[in-house]
């Protein structure tokens, strides 16, 4: 089974990069300037207060030993507790996790929906005016920062038209039609952006494909122009751009922040930008660590996706 | 004194699990002044052989010897001699010239090579031996100014020749020289090819697909199929009187103009 | 079609080099201070208004100009001085060193640049130069994998076996013949980046992550705006942005359309 | 009536609108075949992608190409397809890259039957396996589930004959099919070529720079010189008394084995001075 052992190789060096990223992000976050105990005091603080503090915090204990307690905990669900509240650092990641994933999980899809149609006749039409428009308009949208075009849209359908509420997030459990309502500007906003942007790499990749042989070939055994680009060219088109969308995935997942701040969600980008305004380094580190996990995660899977896709990494060849 | 002189030669590439042997206990002589022209399909280890020769690979096992000296890479002396004597012409002369260089830069460049410095035989001008290699492949002067892609094809290939020509090598390497050009040009690359050998009294190894070119160009041949040396030769004689059967099945091959319609 | 998207280009990236460099020499008014107007709408002689504390929003924008090159420089310099290099040395062939480079920039390449510039704000704190270089560290597995993908493309070239069987030395190699054929694409990238490490900036900005309130620069001002307001205060910076960073984007594009047609679409 | 009939076709490129095929005609009857043959850049492929409809977008196409009693220049992309394929099919020149890298070759063969007839899965699976066998595939089922990478040159070239020939096509226009391939297995592609051909009847445009491989095929010859169409006739004429200096050069620059070894080769411009011609 070629594909099993291709698929265990990659798995080995996920575990692996978790592992190392892990304690990366773990030396870096303790080694950040700034005492965390004489911040949390105030310089007036006498050093026997701070002293205590960190005793209290088991900042005193060696850092390998910490580092091994962490990652003990974390393997059970324990992020450990915010240092300055108290409070667990899973109970606050969760709820706001929540919003993020929803964004995220909303626009990507969507987000395609939008980029394959573009690039595909932008990229069939790409001598004729049409095509050179749309073209142009994903040049737009690819220069567009998100917290502009949110800006605009509050603009227009929020504040001048009052199609939707611009105000505090419900979650969908307390009402549905209530989150929905205020779900829709935000994830337009991602759509338009990132669908634009998705859409140069699928026009880019069907335009490729144009150019290959086995287009031709298809063309000849009677496929015509359309529909035999979409049957030959999707998959292939598809190997470039799945990297491309997991990268997306993975910038989107700390990139929501900035919809965050513009639509006033409580995500989990906006979080980690509070915990870094506050040192609260417990959050940072787990809010980072579950991060990075899951881009890693996310880049596992596009390999994997890869295995399904190009059947020429199936035999050895990585 | 024999150019080269090859003693079970083994050329194996990849890991243990997916272990390719490209060439097989191979042992081959060949002398100074005599034109071989080594025949395969892809996949027959001609490419890497050639490789060994220029001294751009190391084989597996086995030894090289180098007019008369060891080639191994930690001699430096003999891989010296190796780099200041030997020159290659390859396949596809699109890939052969750097496209952002012009031509006089092409040409010299073997010129300035570090290896060649203080040795007396090396033309010590190198715009004086552009200008006469250039004439010496039929190319006009002003060729030197120019980029590649303002060349034909076969003009390329001639470039390449003037390059290959330029230190004065005792030994020419040549791969596939005219597989990648029309029918139409061939024969203006094989004649040239021919009158610079005979006149400047090279050592000519040529690694080709074509038993056609090496009848016409070649005193002796060899034949390789999947890394074995299965016959060699001279060329009248193997062709003549092919020992093996896949040297008679590449005679077939050769396409010539069937006469009756 | 070609000629267009350079001339587009060509405008889009001179008005932004040109508002930075008359910035340098000129302003309508001093960027920084507080003028009796506030919220002041587009009228003369402030023609683009002012802001909730009364400054004038044309000089913010002019002077901005000079902050958004300074990030995309400064990034583009740092992701190409150390990207380029370790992909040459790596496509000419260092295996091991390869290997251990290529996982090392695979975890960079997913790692999003936000989160390297949170990291780095926090730690270094937030001002214009923390964040160009997180950006720029970011973008170092870009042009990393650009220039090991375009070196092995000319390593496979004949004209490399060519001048190693004259026994050039490989970093006459790297010199002579790889650098300048991949110079072209590289260039291209650069533009490419040029104009997302703009995008980025103008991104923590908008966080507070990159310059304090008191340097102007264009995503912060978008920040500072009152759009319920004053729409206009918002819409003029983010309009500032979108021109650059889309004539940056064009230039690249015209650019390589018009050097080298054969040159793939690439980002 | 001929089954093709290209009469004054031209086509030129770009804005500058650069001619590379100048009034070309040419006839086929049914079975005929027809080696083309030129110099590289001499307009022969883009002949061929004409009749096939397959030009790019930025080609202009003036004069009549006539196939089976049809108009080919005036056709809808749809209806050309219909007939692309089934009554008109193509071998290209190279097999690694001629096939789709992410579709098992028996699905991609599979294709030409479900685009041109309506067929169970079990009946398409049959003759894609039965035609795989007739063009020498061993193990046709297992070569059916392989993806075009686990096949060598030969294997695909014989995959892409196959699904040139499925729907037993009038007409077979064969772009240098045989070029990338080995010298051994060139060989042996052709004569199946000329076998398959036979059994279908099918008639052939053979195109290639190769007069050797040509006269292995080919009844008759036409040769084309700087986008024109300098001779035509049949094979035993024009390679035996070429008419024009262009053809004459062609034949003796073919054979090497003609002349005595180590010798100078005859070259074109030994018969045909290009400049006199324009």
């Amino acid at each position: 089974m070629p594909v099993l052992r291709a698929a265990l190789r990659r798995l080995t060096i996920f575990v692996g990069t978790v592992l190392v990223a892990s304690l990366v992000i773990f030396l870096i976050i303790q080694a950040l300037p700034g005492d965390v105990a004489q911040v949390t005091l105030g310089v007036g603080a006498s050093p026997d207060d701070v002293d205590a503090l960190r005793q209290k915090w088991g900042l005193d204990r060696p850092l390998i030993i910490r580092y091994f307690e962490w990652l003990g905990g974390m393997l059970h669900g324990d992020f450990g507790a915010s240092y300055l509240k108290g409070q667990p650092v899973v109970s606050q990641i969760t709820p706001r996790l929540a919003v993020t994933l929803w964004i995220v999980g909303l626009s990507i899809p969507l987000s395609l929906l939008v980029a394959i149609p573009m690039g595909l006749f932008s990229a069939m039409m790409r001598r004729r005016w049409s095509g050179a428009l749309i073209n142009a308009l994903s040049h737009v949208g690819l220069a567009m920062p998100v917290f502009f075009l949110g800006v605009l849209l509050t603009m227009v359908f929020a504040v001048h038209l009052g199609w939707f509420p611009a105000n505090r997030y419900v979650p969908i459990t307390k009402s549905v039609s209530q989150w929905a309502s205020r779900m829709v500007l935000p994830v337009m906003t991602l759509v338009l952006v990132q669908g634009c942007f998705l859409a140069r790499y699928v026009r880019a990749g069907f335009i490729d494909v144009l150019g290959e042989d086995y287009y031709r070939t298809a063309r000849a055994s009677g496929w015509t122009k359309w529909r035999g680009l979409v049957r030959h060219g999707m998959r292939n088109m598809a190997t470039s751009l799945v990297t491309v969308v997991g990268l997306q995935i993975s910038s989107l997942l700390v990139g929501a922040v900035l919809i965050e701040e513009v639509f006033v969600l409580p995500g989990l980008g906006s979080l980690l930008i509070d915990a870094v305004g506050s040192r609260d380094l417990v959050v940072v580190q787990g809010v980072v660590m579950l991060l990075v996990f899951a881009v890693l995660l996310i880049n596992f899977l596009v390999d994997l996706a890869y295995l399904w896709i190009d059947p020429r990494l199936r035999r050895g060849a990585a | 004194m024999t150019a080269y002189s090859l003693d079970h030669v083994t050329m194996a590439f990849g890991g243990r699990r997916r272990k390719v042997t490209a060439l097989e206990s191979l042992t081959l002589h060949i002398g100074e002044h005599e034109r071989w022209g080594i025949v395969g399909e892809s996949g027959s280890g001609k490419t890497s052989l050639l490789k060994i020769l220029a001294g751009l690979i190391r084989p597996t096992s086995g030894v090289v010897h180098f007019l008369g000296r060891d080639l191994d890479h930690a001699n430096r002396e003999a891989m010296a001699s190796l780099r200041a004597s030997v020159q290659m012409v390859f396949q596809d002369p699109r890939s052969s010239l750097n496209p952002r260089m012009r031509i006089s830069e092409i040409i010299s460049e073997p010129l300035r090579s570090p290896l060649l410095k203080g040795r007396v035989d090396v033309p010590t001008n190198p715009e004086t031996r552009v200008s006469e290699v250039l004439d010496a492949v039929g190319l006009p002067p002003d060729a030197a100014t120019r980029f590649p892609h303002e060349f034909s094809g076969g003009q390329r290939q001639r470039i390449a020749l003037a390059r290959a020509l330029a230190p004065r090598p005792r030994i020419l390497l040549a791969d596939e020289p005219v597989s990648s050009l029309d029918v139409s040009v061939r024969a203006h690359v094989l004649n040239l090819l021919n009158s610079l050998v005979d006149s400047m009294g090279l050592t000519l190894i040529m690694v080709t697909h074509d038993l056609a070119v090496v009848r016409h160009t070649c005193d002796h041949v060899g034949v390789l199929q999947q890394g074995i040396l299965v016959e060699s030769g001279k060329v009248l004689e193997v062709m003549n009187h092919p020992k093996q059967e896949y040297t008679q099945e590449l005679l077939n091959a050769v396409p010539r103009i069937k006469e009756s319609g | 079609m070609k000629k267009l998207t350079l001339v587009i280009g060509l405008i889009g990236s001179g008005l932004v080099v040109l508002a930075a460099l008359v910035s340098l020499v000129w302003t309508p008014f001093d960027p920084s201070k507080v003028s009796g107007i506030r919220y002041g709408s587009l009228t003369w002689p402030h023609i683009l208004g002012t802001d909730a504390l009364g400054m004038d929003t044309a000089s913010r924008l002019m002077v901005g100009a000079q902050t958004t090159l300074l990030v995309g420089i400064l990034a583009v310099a740092i992701a190409a001085l150390i990207g380029v290099p370790l992909g040459v040395f790596v496509g000419m062939g260092h295996k091991t060193l390869g290997e251990i480079l290529a996982r090392g920039s695979d975890i960079l390449y997913a790692l999003p640049a936000l989160l390297l510039a949170i990291l780095l704000a926090s730690a270094l704190g937030s001002s214009v130069t923390t964040a160009s270089i997180a950006i720029g560290i970011a973008t170092i597995p870009v042009f990393q994998r650009m220039a090991r993908a375009s070196t092995l493309t000319v390593m496979s070239q004949d004209y490399i076996l060519a001048a190693q069987v004259s026994g050039t030395p490989t970093s006459v190699i790297a010199l002579r013949h790889v650098l300048p054929n991949i110079a072209p694409l590289l260039g291209v990238q650069a533009a490419a980046s040029f104009s997302m490490a703009i995008l980025a900036e103008a991104g923590l900005a908008y966080l507070g992550l990159s310059a304090p309130k008191t340097v102007p620069t264009w995503g912060r001002m978008l920040r500072d705006a009152n759009f319920l307001t004053q729409p206009m205060q918002a819409v003029i910076p983010g309009i500032a942005i979108v021109i650059a960073v889309m004539g940056f984007n064009l230039l690249g594009d015209g650019v390589r359309d018009y050097l080298d047609p054969r040159l793939q679409e690439v980002r | 009536m001929s089954l093709l009939d290209v009469k004054d076709l031209s086509v030129s490129f770009g804005r500058h609108r650069t001619r590379v095929l100048d009034h070309a005609c040419l006839s086929l009857e049914p079975g005929q075949r027809l080696g083309f043959v030129g110099a590289s850049g001499s307009g022969k492929t883009v002949l061929a992608s004409a009749i096939m409809g397959l030009l790019p977008e930025n080609a202009h196409v003036e004069g009549s190409i006539v196939f089976q009693g049809q108009e080919l220049t005036a056709l809808t992309d749809r209806v050309f397809s219909a007939i692309r394929g089934r009554n008109l099919s193509m071998v290209f020149q190279e097999p690694m890259t001629a096939l789709d890298p992410t579709m098992k070759v028996g699905r991609q063969a599979a294709e030409l039957i479900g685009l041109h007839r309506e067929t169970s899965t079990m009946a398409t699976r049959q003759r894609v396996e039965q035609i795989f066998d007739r063009v020498g595939l061993d193990h046709a089922s297992r070569i059916a589930d392989a993806y075009p990478h686990e096949l060598s040159g030969g294997q695909r070239q014989r995959v892409v004959i196959a699904m040139a020939l499925m729907n037993n096509p009038a007409m077979v226009i064969c772009d240098e099919p045989t070029t990338a391939l080995d010298a051994t297995v060139q060989a042996k592609v052709l004569s199946l070529l000329d076998e398959e051909l036979a059994g279908v009847n099918a008639a052939c445009l053979f195109i290639s720079h190769d007069l050797g491989l040509v006269s292995r095929i080919c009844t008759d010859v036409a040769v084309i010189h700087a986008g024109k169409i300098v001779e035509r006739g049949s094979a035993a004429q024009v390679f035996m008394n070429p008419q024009h200096p262009y053809t004459a050069g062609l034949v003796a620059t073919a054979s090497i084995d003609a002349v005595e070894p180590g010798t100078r080769l005859p070259v074109i411009e030994d018969f045909f001075d290009p400049r006199q011609e324009q």
